[in-house]
């Protein structure tokens, strides 16, 4: 067993070396590992002028918008899923505040597309989608080619390679090959078309772990440069096998988010009040870790063997 | 509505699957004539048997004891666009006379009065969906003439009929209301009212969209849920009362 | 849990049922799960016509093409991997020995890709490949397209959407929800291209055992037409976990292939002379199946839990 | 050739491996100064560690204790065309002046004088690995003026060179043989001699080439294999001989 270098370090240096104001950044899981510790790490760090992409912005986005990390919004479907609207999202479109904000809008199958094609390294991804829609009249980065066999028009979008993706996982080893069970999201898609990939996990992992079940790695080794242990990091979405959706945390936005001043006071005391995710977890209480924390449900092995 | 919304569901259809009512609707679907179901949700869990009422489309219970769990690209690639999705569900919103649906911009797209979340997956589902069923309440606000953006396509339109685009789907072929239930009409696209609940007055349904609504031939008048269904319903599918009120159903 | 439709049948109705004479037949596997025993039905039933699709012809395709099955292969890399040529498929190409047969070649990347595209239902994809390679002027089919953003021109190669797909895995429940571990090759693409698919399985298993590993499952029921559960029914491939490749039967297929009269013996006695794969597994000597069943290597189990 | 081509290798890169020589030169690599190569299998293994020596690119000795497993579509779209693959090893059949090799046929493509097994992935790994290596012992038939067949592009030729094609990677930078190194002339890509073994005839390894071959101004004549690189090859890698004779290394 060869034992690769390890990438292991904390978030606060992972986000100095790696998030740069200006980049473009993508932090996906879709509704399952969105990884609020890392964009908290961002705000704390006061970044700037990032192009945030993400199909659905999720409170995640909201909240670096709320704290003016953003300038432009790459997205396909923004809401707080179940609840409502994204407050500080529409405060910036609408009103500027506390900057102004951007917006470049796919589907979600076109946002999938784009990192897809980002991800192959192709200039552009081809989808059968958008005809008889208003989007490409929206947006003049969908267009169209003719196929060289049947002359049908199908749309195209552009590949998307952000200067960092960070994924939120179930558990890395050391040198960052990644394993996730439940919703995989575009978690792969998002990592590979990176120049530079962050992995959160709930453990970190000997190397024997990730080799005794090779079928669930998703994220190798080799498009990894950091590799942060941060337990309980996606809360308030969530990490299965580890801590359940808090569904009731998303219907809290709605009010803390609606105000300016309150979203400045739960960021004042939740993001810059804390120094990292522990203490956001401390504020949290035990109480509501307690009522998230999964049970046990542990799947049979299979057999490796030959 | 979501009796209703249940009862166009065949048993063995692949369904793709939204949050809300829609869910719920699957799953009384489930429950009483069509227990299998394959319940495909957007966030890439196959044959869902959800033990709690999904908050969210992507809820962790949608995975635990489901047939398969699916990536995004794999949902919208080969599942969707791969011609698999048998009935797709869209809601909300605004929906015009041929069924095209808004879900983006109430306003002009650049200076919006209201920004709505926009697509996520409804342009690709009324696009490729063998059929799509909508649910919205009968309203002039909800149901215009014609819808600011169109974010999903419909039946006809300023890009042209469905057959025109080649659009691989039927699109939106039932709109399931609060009022009754409106179908496209096969000479124009352009939707009518095919039936009412028992006790809807004809007339009132009619004027309830933004442009005079024409009726089909032989209005059908639809039975009432049962009360196994409304049991269902209240007793076991949605006891918070999440998604239906008391007295709706 | 709902009990779907059961599609269990035997090797025998699912051939006669589903693979026609004239039927462009895909038969995947990468080395992995290899689906000889549905081959072996096929050249009994005595099916002509077929185009045979496949990466790697290997031995499954040179048998099919010994028994006179095949007018035409489509392919991207043929030999017998570390021993040699295949060959009955040189007879029938040099020779037109038992019939002619009429080649259709691309690179494993374009294999792929053609049936990628089969499974998105576009008809065709897109790949960075064949600059400078003499295989477009071999193959019209290769042809390009120019990228709407920035100019550049890009390979393309047609959809494959063959007739059937036959995918061998390790395990699927009646309906035909289906489960790998170990290599994937292309056969989920394959599936999801096809107009009919069969799944031949080590072990049909309950639902329940699907449903308490759901992230395994590479082809869902819905694309299934057949499940057929074959012990053994990929020797001389393998299946991880079940038993190992017979890599000594791949260099002895060079001695039985080489001459036309043996290659006809050896179908006589292990494909015409017995009725299944059962036969041919007792033929073959409980011995060789003692060295090659897999031993035990069992994977820990994650926690699906919430 | 296995020690010298194990040489070509760095600690801690990212190889896309083929079956024989080329994975038994990455297992010597690993055995002595590159501990953490990653290697990757055409079949989708990522970072085995086989305890046997693989027979075939797909053993399952290779996913058995591997670090992860790809699909096909994966392995070729985001890890070959990705850009994520450091080294590719092709070798065997034809090799022309220019590092363009041919591994479908002899003669003519319609009426070939011997069918080759064709691409596989070789193509596609010419194009896109930062760096190729091939091994093939060096002879006046293995390395013809001009292949018959391009099946994978070196550094230049009659589609013109890699720059005015654009191809992403270097192409073939060195080729291990049996007498020595062959490497690209910066000014047009040619292949010439740039090192011999201990004890190689330098006249007699350029009249193996079947055109006139060059020869570097500074010919490097190469370490011979260390005794622990012998001891591994025979009695710990390739027990059974498979790959390398008695005498060959």
């Amino acid at each position: 067993m060869t034992s690769a270098a390890s990438k292991v370090t904390t978030m606060r240096e992972a986000i100095a070396d790696l998030v740069h104001d200006g980049d473009s950044l993508v932090i996906e899981g879709f509704t399952h590992l969105i990884c609020f510790a890392a964009a908290h790490e961002i705000i704390r760090q006061r970044r700037r002028d990032l192009t945030l992409c993400r199909l659905t912005p999720d409170l995640i986005y909201d909240q670096m918008i709320a704290a003016g990390c953003a300038s432009k919004l790459v997205f396909s479907w923004a809401g707080n899923p179940g609840v409502g609207s994204l407050h500080a999202l529409r405060r910036a479109v609408e009103k500027g505040q506390p900057a102004p904000l951007a917006l470049e809008e796919y589907s979600h199958f076109g946002l999938v597309a784009r990192l897809s094609a980002g991800a192959a390294r192709l200039p552009f991804w081809l989808l059968r989608d958008y005809d008889g829609s208003d989007l490409p009249a929206a947006n003049p980065l969908i267009r169209s080619v003719d196929c060289p066999y049947t002359g049908t028009k199908l749309a195209t979008v552009p590949a998307l390679n952000p200067d960092v993706t960070i994924v939120h996982a179930q558990r890395a080893d050391a040198s960052g090959n990644t394993q996730i069970w439940g919703l995989y999201g575009v978690q792969k898609e998002a990592a590979f078309a990176a120049k530079r990939v962050i992995v959160v996990v709930e453990e970190i992992v000997g190397e024997g772990v990730i080799r005794g079940d090779p079928n669930r790695t998703v994220i190798p080794s080799i498009v990894v440069d950091a590799v942060v242990c941060e337990p309980w990091g996606a809360h308030p979405s969530y990490a299965q096998g580890y801590y359940d959706r808090d569904n009731r945390f998303y219907v809290e936005w709605e009010d803390i988010s609606r105000d300016e001043a309150s979203l400045e006071r739960w960021l004042k005391d939740f993001v810059y009040g804390v120094d990292g995710r522990a203490g956001y977890m401390q504020l949290l209480g035990a109480q509501r870790q307690d009522r998230l924390r999964a049970k046990p449900l542990i799947s049979s092995g299979v057999n490796y063997g030959f | 509505m979501a009796v209703r919304a249940a009862r166009e569901l065949r048993d063995g259809e692949v369904v793709f699957v939204g949050i809300g009512l829609p869910n719920l609707a699957c799953n009384l679907a489930r429950a009483t004539h069509a227990p299998n179901l394959v319940l495909i949700y957007e966030s890439g869990a196959v044959g869902a048997v959800p033990d709690r009422l999904p908050v969210s489309i992507g809820d962790p219970a949608l995975v635990t004891g489901s047939l398969g769990v699916a990536t995004m690209a794999d949902v919208f690639q080969f599942y969707l666009q791969g011609g698999r999705i048998e009935v797709g569900f869209l809601g909300r919103a605004q929906i015009d006379r041929y069924g095209n649906i808004n879900s983006t911009v109430i306003g002009s797209y650049e200076h919006p009065k209201v920004r709505l979340p926009g697509s996520g997956g409804a342009c690709e589902i009324a696009i490729h969906a063998k059929r799509v069923i909508i649910v919205a309440p009968l309203s002039p606000r909800t149901f215009p003439e014609n819808v600011d953006f169109i974010t999903s396509p419909g039946q006809n339109g300023k890009y042209g009929s469905r057959e025109q685009l080649h659009l691989p789907g039927a699109g939106p072929v039932r709109v399931v209301t609060d009022m009754g239930i409106l179908a496209p009409a096969r000479s124009d696209g352009e939707l009518e009212l095919v039936a009412i609940y028992p006790g809807v007055d004809e007339k009132e349904a009619r004027s309830r969209a933004g442009w005079p609504l024409r009726c089909a031939p032989n209005l059908e008048v639809l039975p009432p849920p049962t009360s196994e269904e409304l049991r269902l319903l209240r007793d076991v599918l949605d006891t918070d009362h999440l998604y239906i009120g008391k007295r709706e159903a």
